[in-house]
C-alpha cells in the first residue's frame, strides 16, 4: 500500500543531511513551507544550499532557518523585501553567499532538471552581468545562454489539500513554485493543509501527482 | 505641466488594446490598471501565475493566497486563472504577452533597459522577474519621471547602471514626453504643455528628434 | 471585449497560407481535431508539414487531409497504426516526406518553443539512428543531443470545454499534446464540445488558459 | 518447460515492489498488470498522459476519451490523474519512474536495446515513446520470448537491428531464464526446468555466466 503521510513533522524532514541543496517553495508569504523549514531546525542540517525566490520574511520559515545559521548560500530571484532582516544582516556580515538568478530561470532550471535534461539555452540576462562567465550561443540570429539544470536534494512545499498517495491541489497564487520544486528533487516533503480521502481529489485537478511526493504532513492553517 | 504619477500611468493605459494580456511591474507601471478605457478588456498577468490580475480586494476581503508579484493582495477577475511558476515564466519568455510596462532607472536611445539595481552597496541586489520579462514579453515600455530627483537625465545615449536587457524598450511615457526608441534613436512623440523641445532636451541626454505630427502631451485630471 | 468564438469551422480555420507548419493535436482517437483538419482541405492550404503524434488512422481528420494532398511533410513518432492506410500509400509512393522524432521529444520541443528557448540538450536517441547529425555534447558525465524548438503556424487542437477568453478543459487522455500545441502556434485554434459563459470554468482547473487560444469553435461530440 | 507469454508476464509482475511506478510497453509487457501480487499496489503510468492505469473496461464501458499507449480503452484507478503529453514525458525522462518494462526485438550483453524498428521496408518506421523510455526509468527491464520463431537468438553480442538506447537494460525475463546484464555481461539468474545452462547458451549468441545461487524458473499456470 502506497501511504506517503508522516505523522508529525518531525517524521517529514527526517534524514536530510549536511551541505543538502533545498529548494523552498513560495512566493512572498503565498504558499511558504514554513513549518517544514522551521522543523528542519531540530533536524539538524547544516551548510545547506536553499534554493527560493525571496530569502524569507520575518522571523519565521525560511528566515528563523538562517537565523540559526543552518544556511550557507541561498539562490534566488529577489533575496530583499519589507522584512528580509535576518538575510540582510547575515549578509552584510558575509555570513551568507548570495546566488542571484532570474525568477523565471530558477523555475525553467528546476523543470530542467525535473525532466532529465542537460541544460537549455535562455534569451534572459543575454548582455547583462548575470550572463558573465556563461556560454553564449547564437541560434537562428538570436542569442542565449546556456543554463543548467538546478536539482534538489530535497524539496519543502506548501500545498493545500493531499491524499495517501501524495496527489496534491494548491490554493490560487500559492501555486507558485512549489508544483515545480516537488518534481525537481530527490526528496519532495510537502505540507498541506487537510489530507482527504484517496479518489477525493478529482483526477482532472490534481496539480502534482503524487509520483514527484515523497512526504506529507497534514497541517492545519493558522 | 509636468504630468502626475497617475497621470503617467493614465496615459500610458490609453494605448493598450482591447483584448491586450500586459504585464504591469512593481510601482508605477501598477498603478496604470486603474485607467484603462472603458470597453475594453484587457488581461493583466502577474509573475507569480495569475492571469486576470483585478482590483485590490476591500479592507478585510484580503486572501492570503492571492497576491501580485509586488506581493499585494489582489483579486481575480472573472475569466481568470492560475498557473505555477514555470508556466508563468514561459508565457512572459515565449512572447505571449502582447506588453509589459515597467519601470526603469534609465532607458538608453537604443533601447538598452535599466531597472534591477542601483547597485547601492547598502543592499543585497534583488533582479525578480524583471530579465525574463525585458526579454519576453511582445512589446516593453517603459513609465519613468524624465529626470531623477536631482535632475539628472534618465533618457541616456547609455545606461550607467547595471543593464537589465539591451535594446528591448520601444516607448516611454514620462511626466513630460512620449518617446518611442526607434533605429534613429529617441523619437519624440508627445510634449507636455509649458516645456518646447529645446527644454526638453536639455533634460535628456540623448538626442530627440520631433516627430512631424508632434502632439501635445495631456491627461485629464486623475 | 474579448471573444474568440467564431461561427463555424470555415471562420476557424480562414488565413492558413500554403507551407504552414500546423501542429495537430490527439493522440490515437482521443483529443483529435478532426473536424478542423477536414475543414482545412476546403480551406485550401497547401503544403503543409503537420506535427502530430500519429499519421491520421482511417479517412477522417488528418488522413482526410493527407489524402486530399495538402500534407508535403508530417513530424510525427509513430506513423504507422491500425487504420493509417492513407499515410502508407502516400509514403510507399514517395508523395510525403517523413520526419521521425520521439514522442517525448515532439512535446519537449515544442514546450521549447512556446517557452522562448533556443533549444535544450536531451539524452533521449543518444547512440541511436535518430541522433545522427544531431550536435552531441557531453554535460557532467552524461552525453545529451541538442534539440532545437519546433514551432507551428498553427495549432489545431480538441478540447472539452471552452470560454470566449479561450480558457479550455480537456477530458482523460484527451489531453494528450492539445495544450502544448495550443503554446508553440502563432496562431492556435480549438474545437471544443461546449463552449460556456466566462466564468463556468473553475480557475483552479482551466488547464489551457485563455491567452494561448486565438479561436474556438463549439461542436458537439458526434 | 518454457513459459508461456503469460508466464513470462506473471514472473515480472513478482519483482515489482509495492509502491512502484510503472511504464508497461506495447504488447507482452501490458500483461504484466494482471498478475501483481496481492497487497502490493503498483501505479502505471501510460505515455499519453495516465498515471495511474486500471483495468479494461467492460465491453460497453468504454471512454474514447481514456485510452493507454496502446491506444485500447483503459480505466483509472482511484488515486490516479490526468497530465499532458509534455509533463507525462517530463516523468518518463526524468527519471522519476521506478521501472520500465520493455518488449524488444534484441538486447546485448552491455545492455543496449533494440525494440524500435525491424527495418522492414513494406512500413514506415515508427519510434512512439520507446527512446524516451529507454533513457528514463530508473530501470529497464526487457520481457522477450528467448529466440525468434526461426530460433535466432535476442540475447546477442552485438544487436543487429537499430538502437533504441545504448546500456540500458538491467534484467531481461524470457520463457527459458532470467538474466541480469552486469558489467560482467550476462548473469543467469533463473532456468526453466528441461534445459540446462549449455542449453540455454546454445541458443543465446552472448556468453552466459551461472550465478552461484542459480535457480529453476517457475511459474504457476495463469
Amino acid at each position: 500500500m502506497i501511504d506517503k503521510r508522516v505523522g508529525n513533522l518531525a517524521e517529514a524532514v527526517a534524514g536530510v543531511r549536511d551541505g543538502a541543496v533545498v529548494l523552498c517553495g513560495g512566493f512572498g508569504e503565498a504558499g511558504l513551507p514554513n513549518a517544514l523549514c522551521e522543523a528542519l531546525i531540530e533536524e539538524g542540517a547544516r551548510d545547506l544550499t536553499v534554493v527560493a525566490n525571496n530569502a524569507g520574511t520575518g522571523r519565521r520559515g525560511l528566515a528563523a532557518l538562517m537565523a540559526a545559521r543552518r544556511v550557507r548560500k541561498i539562490i534566488c530571484s529577489f533575496p530583499r523585501s519589507s522584512g528580509s532582516v535576518v538575510f540582510e544582516e547575515l549578509y552584510a556580515k558575509g555570513e551568507i553567499e548570495l546566488e542571484l538568478v532570474p525568477q523565471g530561470i530558477i523555475s525553467e532550471r528546476m523543470r530542467c532538471a525535473a525532466a532529465g535534461l542537460g541544460g537549455f539555452y535562455s534569451p534572459v540576462s543575454v548582455g547583462t552581468r548575470l550572463a558573465e562567465g556563461k556560454e553564449h550561443r547564437e541560434i537562428d540570429g538570436r542569442v542565449y545562454v546556456l543554463e543548467k539544470p538546478l536539482k534538489g536534494d530535497v524539496a519543502l512545499i506548501a500545498a493545500d489539500r493531499g491524499d495517501r498517495w501524495g496527489n496534491l491541489t494548491y490554493r490560487k497564487s500559492a501555486r507558485n513554485f512549489n508544483p515545480t520544486m516537488a518534481m525537481a528533487a530527490d526528496l519532495a516533503i510537502a505540507q498541506v493543509r487537510e489530507i482527504v480521502e484517496l479518489g477525493d481529489l478529482d483526477p482532472e485537478v490534481i496539480v502534482t501527482p503524487g509520483i514527484f511526493v515523497d512526504r506529507l504532513v497534514a497541517l492545519p492553517r493558522v | 505641466m509636468p504630468l502626475t504619477r497617475r497621470q503617467i500611468a493614465w496615459r500610458a493605459a490609453q494605448d493598450l488594446k482591447d483584448g491586450a494580456y500586459v504585464n504591469l511591474g512593481i510601482g508605477l507601471p501598477t498603478l496604470v490598471s486603474d485607467y484603462i478605457p472603458e470597453g475594453r478588456e484587457i488581461v493583466f498577468q502577474s509573475e507569480n501565475g495569475v492571469l486576470g490580475v483585478g482590483p485590490a480586494p476591500g479592507a478585510n476581503a484580503a486572501d492570503p493566497d492571492l497576491i501580485n508579484a509586488g506581493k499585494q493582495p489582489i483579486t481575480l477577475v472573472t475569466g481568470g486563472s492560475y498557473v505555477h511558476h514555470t508556466d508563468s515564466f514561459l508565457m512572459i519568455r515565449g512572447g505571449h504577452l502582447d506588453c509589459a510596462l515597467l519601470g526603469a532607472f534609465e532607458v538608453s536611445d537604443k533601447g538598452d533597459l535599466a531597472n534591477w539595481t542601483t547597485d547601492d552597496p547598502r543592499f543585497p541586489p534583488g533582479v525578480g522577474g524583471a530579465m525574463d520579462l525585458a526579454v519576453g514579453a511582445k512589446e516593453i515600455r517603459v513609465l519613468v519621471e524624465h529626470t531623477t530627483k536631482g535632475g539628472a537625465p534618465r533618457l541616456v545615449r547609455r545606461c550607467q547602471y547595471p543593464l537589465t536587457a539591451e535594446r528591448v524598450v520601444k516607448r516611454i511615457y514620462t511626466d513630460l514626453a512620449v518617446i518611442d526608441v526607434t533605429t534613429q534613436g529617441f523619437l519624440l512623440r508627445e510634449i507636455a504643455e509649458g516645456i518646447d523641445v529645446s527644454g526638453l532636451q536639455a533634460k535628456t541626454e540623448a538626442p530627440l528628434r520631433a516627430a512631424p505630427d508632434l502632439k501635445p502631451l495631456r491627461a485629464p485630471v486623475v
